[in-house]
């Protein structure tokens, strides 16, 4: 199973890639999680424990497909394919970077891989639903995902646009990623229903929620929703269930935490229990495993230098791009 | 015009309508949507006879969802198309504004350019016929105090369509404003002054161009949208008394045309601004700023203001009428600085 | 039955008001519908053949349970007990009015019967929550009611707040008016379902459709829904299907509707079905009904001559109340 | 201040959470809502404590529906209640904007002075840490240039107490803006300026007051919020070059303080606005149009504006330090206009 072992690399270069820039997260400031120092400023919001959502999902896209997702997406960004240089020297505010450091973590923008994201939650459901209309009016066989959290679920925009969507029959896919938590507000208190799939019902879509953090799952969940979106059949609305292992963001002490919640997550990691998967089911040896561990590492490596070896924007770059110079 | 150009009178609604169905002619990307834009052919028209003439798949009605079917722009033109979305009045901005100027407005931006989004949003602005708080407002001051948007208010047919055509090619997101009260709809009283005559063939006004659409010598009267005719008008009063006043259409308000401004009132010396939407932090506070900025010293008189005062669009005709600046105060304001 | 024969009389006053609204709009425009002129300018939604909605519902209310309407509110003002001089003087821009002129037909505020609208679609289902909000924390028993058209129910106000009031269980009813158009746009164009009651599942509330605009059929699901509301059993979702006997507003030539639509709505007139059965059923007779009538065309007319008489708001009007004044 | 009054800095954060604290305990009716306001204490620290102290029936998170726990507040304050609400980044209004100035800020106009809503609405506003263009927008100046809102922004914490107390006695609909680079939060950079004496009993600071917060006679710097502290510092940096600069706190711009402006324009012949909002159409225009109404004639220099040049806020530090005025950048604009 070549896909397997994709999959398996692909989440093992995500949680490199979050651990690395956690790590860097802290260069440079003092006091520790000071947000305007050091060499990379701002929030910082890390995807670890959240890979199954995006790479089981994602796996099932083309490039030209459609991605949008939230204030929390790397993890979706490099499932997607974007250019971890690229992607890396945006984060670092880098002339080099996929905006030339304009956007920042929270604005990736790559039109190579059709990949975009907001800070603002909910707020990548509409324009999905508008790339889909582009797909179903240009005949192409194309299709949009939007991706965002459960507490994005209460906003106005997820009512709208599954309405809209269902309405249209256009090829759109909607993934609820929950991870519990928005910020520090539990689902419990923020959504009067216990699962976010069951309002499919209220737009005629099928809605199908995936427990377990587990990659296979998802990724089976995943494939039936693209196709019938792909064939024509409209949308379908996905919850799955996943954990976030840092904070909501860098410098989250996580207080509202219960004791022991973090702890059972990391205990239910969902590399550690896919590696253990593939291993047993001999899809992956402990030999290649590691080339897979060294070749991720050195792809962060090479992104992070790229990044620091970049020069800062010049000056000028803040006043160019507010309109399109023709 | 040479007098053997035949005069073709078109009210502003069939103008931009015209412009719409031409462009879409021209470019199969181009698709308009909103609520009742299809068989209704839009509350005030704008989108007459573009159902029957274009098809379903390309001119939409939709659901009353204004984040959902204007951030579907965002997705839908970053993959091609070009579409032109009806706000129906501006009024209701609030539900989708966060799809606009935190997205539509920035991705161009936050993308370091490489992401483009040519949309047309229009929308109805404008009072004077008692639709009170919720459905009588200008506020294009706001949307020109953000970032990343065109913002366009044509005051006549003419360029009504062509600023149109030109927002429809631009690659960037456009906010076009019409002014109900400029529209010629049987309904609604309209100002003759807008009705003018109108080219067949498209045609572009190119948008970030004030006009100069009456010269003077003693006053310059800054105006946009339904303030121009009733600036004109003011000025045709007060020709007998000897006042000449110059009548400036700013047309568009992001980019802003400073340089006719402040050319203008360099030449008269006197600035009156005329404004429909909120006097305070907008349209009017701006061009006052730019005039203190460039030609402070070429005033012979303190730059005046005439907008609405502050206060929501009360509902009765009385008092609505005493709020929206009129050609009566328009001429008053004048002879106050002119005397 | 006093009760019954109290709703009916109540649905004649509006149907009576309507009518005479309507007559009184066309005074002094020319061209007719010429919005701006005339005794009555704006636009002007008006209600005939939607009474039973506000009716069933709100004759289970007290004078200080809230009641928030949209942009077609005169039914439920009325039905809500809002003082019907008040209420024509607000409309005819006078001095007199409820906001002395300067609110009109779309925006009555009445702090007396805890009434108020709003011109903007879905506008009103937030305040409501808030104001359950207010009665549960301030021990009170009442209920909310917030009362929008289906095609509000496409807004994403709607569902924030059947979310925000399901997970604070507030004393709150949802009521959509299926009056099967929004403007021009039908139902099947906007709704992706056939029922918005069905939406009621995405908050675990009870969700109910009540067919064929009969106001008794109304007031039992309305009363089961306020009394669970009331005895701190949280929301519910009422959908009630009605027809609209005038066009959108005032001057819509309803070019959009089907052949034989509006004249099949016609027939199935609910003040006529209402009154056939109370005559039946023995708890109206012809005379009392004559009674009736000759009292509410007394009503409307006193309300409107108490209109006609007011004078216009003095200029000064236009800039007080933007503040308190302390 | 009398040398024997004990001093008791505190952050503005802490004087924020106090002041609603204080309120709290005197009225039965105060309550908070908002997303994190609970168990986290407010992202921004201005509810810090308040969870354990008067409990979830009166601090209560909400879900990501800002129109729905914004618009609430009308309804509930109605009924009776006064809600303090946090928004918590000014950026996000566009979701739940029509709330709050079509109902929120029109309905007590609509209704003819019948209903009240005595609702704070507070929220974070300012860059200057790499938050990017969806995280560090100032905004005031469009919600000022709308009637109905009082418009208010603390830049110490002195005023930011008072202030606090002011709104939440108010009957009025305010919008509280405080900026995160005042706050004194531990992760994040804060003027010291702004960490002032606050008298642990409650006190009230006039909505609709500026104030002059150093005198000088060569210039006068309009200033709000962060750019107060900052224009302080440019100030010390002029003295001894012998440049005397009168610096105004505007404090509040909705009702604005046009008295304080022109008084001290009138005295010192020159005028330079700072401000961190988009330099156009917003605060730096209307009080430059205040100046070219009110004294046009006193004034030595054209009027000059140091604002964000209508541009989103870009991510990476050095854009962002650019675009955002600096005490580097007032000292300049100020010797500019001095010399
Ligand atoms: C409209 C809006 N409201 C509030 C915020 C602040 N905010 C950023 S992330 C977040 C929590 C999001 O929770 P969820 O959707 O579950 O995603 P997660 O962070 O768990 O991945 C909040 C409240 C925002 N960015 N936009
Ligand atoms: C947010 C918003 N969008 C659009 C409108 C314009 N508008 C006014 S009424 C209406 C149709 C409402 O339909 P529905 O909710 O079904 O109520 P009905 O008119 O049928 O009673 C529309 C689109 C508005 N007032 N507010
Ligand atoms: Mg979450
Ligand atoms: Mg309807």
């Amino acid at each position: 199973m070549d896909n397997l072992v994709t999959m398996y690399r692909t989440m093992c270069l995500i949680r490199r890639y979050e651990d690395q820039l956690a790590e860097i997260y802290t260069e440079g400031k003092t006091p520790l999680f000071s947000i305007a120092a050091g060499t990379i400023p701002g929030e910082m919001h890390l995807a670890a424990g959240q890979e199954p959502v995006a790479v089981g999902v994602i796996s099932h896209l083309k490039q030209d497909d459609v991605v949008t997702a939230p204030h929390r997406p790397h993890h979706f960004a490099i499932a997607k394919g974007v250019d971890l240089r690229l992607m890396t020297a945006e984060i670092f505010g880098r002339r080099t970077g996929l905006s030339r450091g304009k956007g920042g973590h929270m604005h990736l923008f790559d039109p190579q891989t059709h990949f975009s994201c907001s800070g603002i939650v909910g707020a990548g459901f509409p324009p999905a639903v508008g790339a889909a209309l582009a797909f179903s009016r240009q005949g192409r066989d194309n299709v949009a995902v939007a991706f965002a959290g459960e507490g994005a679920a209460n906003q106005g925009t997820f009512h709208e646009s599954l309405n809209l969507a269902a309405l249209w029959k256009v090829p759109v896919v909607f993934v609820i990623e929950d991870n519990h938590y928005a910020i520090s507000v539990p689902k419990e208190q923020s959504t009067a229903v216990a699962h976010n799939s069951d309002r499919a019902q209220a737009y005629g879509i099928p809605g199908v929620y995936v427990a377990g953090n587990d990659v296979l799952a998802i990724s089976e969940a995943a494939e039936e929703a693209i196709n019938r979106a792909r064939q024509g059949q409209g949308p379908t609305l996905l919850e799955i269930e996943t954990t976030r292992l840092y904070g909501h963001f860098q410098g989250d002490a996580e207080a509202y935490l219960h004791a022991g919640e973090k702890e059972s997550w990391r205990q239910l990691d969902p590399i550690a229990r896919f590696r253990s998967y593939l291993l047993e089911h001999h899809t992956l040896s402990e030999d290649e495993d590691q080339t897979i561990q060294r070749e991720v590492e050195e792809r962060v490596e090479d992104a992070v230098k790229f990044a620091r070896e970049s020069l800062e924007p010049d000056v000028g770059e803040a006043y160019r791009d507010v309109f399109v110079e023709s | 015009m040479a007098t053997t150009t035949p005069v073709r009178k078109l009210t502003m609604a069939r103008a931009i309508s015209e412009a719409i169905a031409q462009e879409m002619e021209r470019d199969p990307n181009v698709l308009v949507w909103g609520e009742d834009v299809g068989a209704y052919g839009g509350i005030f028209g704008a989108t007459q006879g573009l159902l029957e003439r274009f098809g379903s798949a390309r001119i939409i009605d939709t659901p009353i969802s204004e984040s959902a079917f204007i951030g579907a722009a965002i997705g839908a033109s970053a993959e091609g198309l070009r579409p032109i979305v009806e706000l129906m009045f501006v009024d209701f901005f609030g539900v989708a504004m966060d799809q606009i100027y935190n997205h539509l407005a920035k991705n161009h931006y936050m993308s370091g350019g490489s992401v483009r989004h040519p949309v047309v949003l229009m929308t109805a602005i404008g009072g004077g016929y008692s639709d009170a708080a919720q459905h009588s407002q200008s506020l294009y001051g706001l949307f020109a105090h953000l970032p990343g948007l065109k913002v366009i208010v044509p005051s006549n047919a003419y360029d009504a369509k062509g600023m149109m055509t030109a927002a429809i090619r631009d690659d960037n997101p456009v906010m076009y404003f019409f002014h109900k009260g400029l529209l010629g709809l049987g309904w609604m009283p309209s100002d003759d002054l807008a009705e003018v005559h109108v080219p067949e063939t498209p045609y572009t006004v190119p948008l970030g161009q004030a006009e100069v659409v009456a010269e003077g010598g003693d006053i310059s009267v800054i105006a946009i949208g339904a303030m121009v005719p009733k600036a004109l008008r003011a000025r045709q009063r007060l020709e007998p008394q000897g006042v000449s006043v110059e009548v400036i259409d700013l047309r568009t308000l992001v980019p802003l045309d400073r340089q006719t401004i402040v050319d203008s009132v360099r030449k008269t010396h006197r600035a009156l601004i005329v404004d429909e939407d909120y006097r305070s932090f907008g349209m009017s506070a701006e061009v006052a700023a730019v005039i203190a900025e460039e030609a402070l010293e070429y005033l012979d008189t303190p730059v005046r203001r005439l907008a609405v005062p502050d206060v929501p669009i009360p509902y009765s005709r009385v008092l609505e009428q005493a709020v929206i600046p009129s050609v009566d105060k328009i001429v008053e304001a004048i002879q106050l600085l002119t005397r």
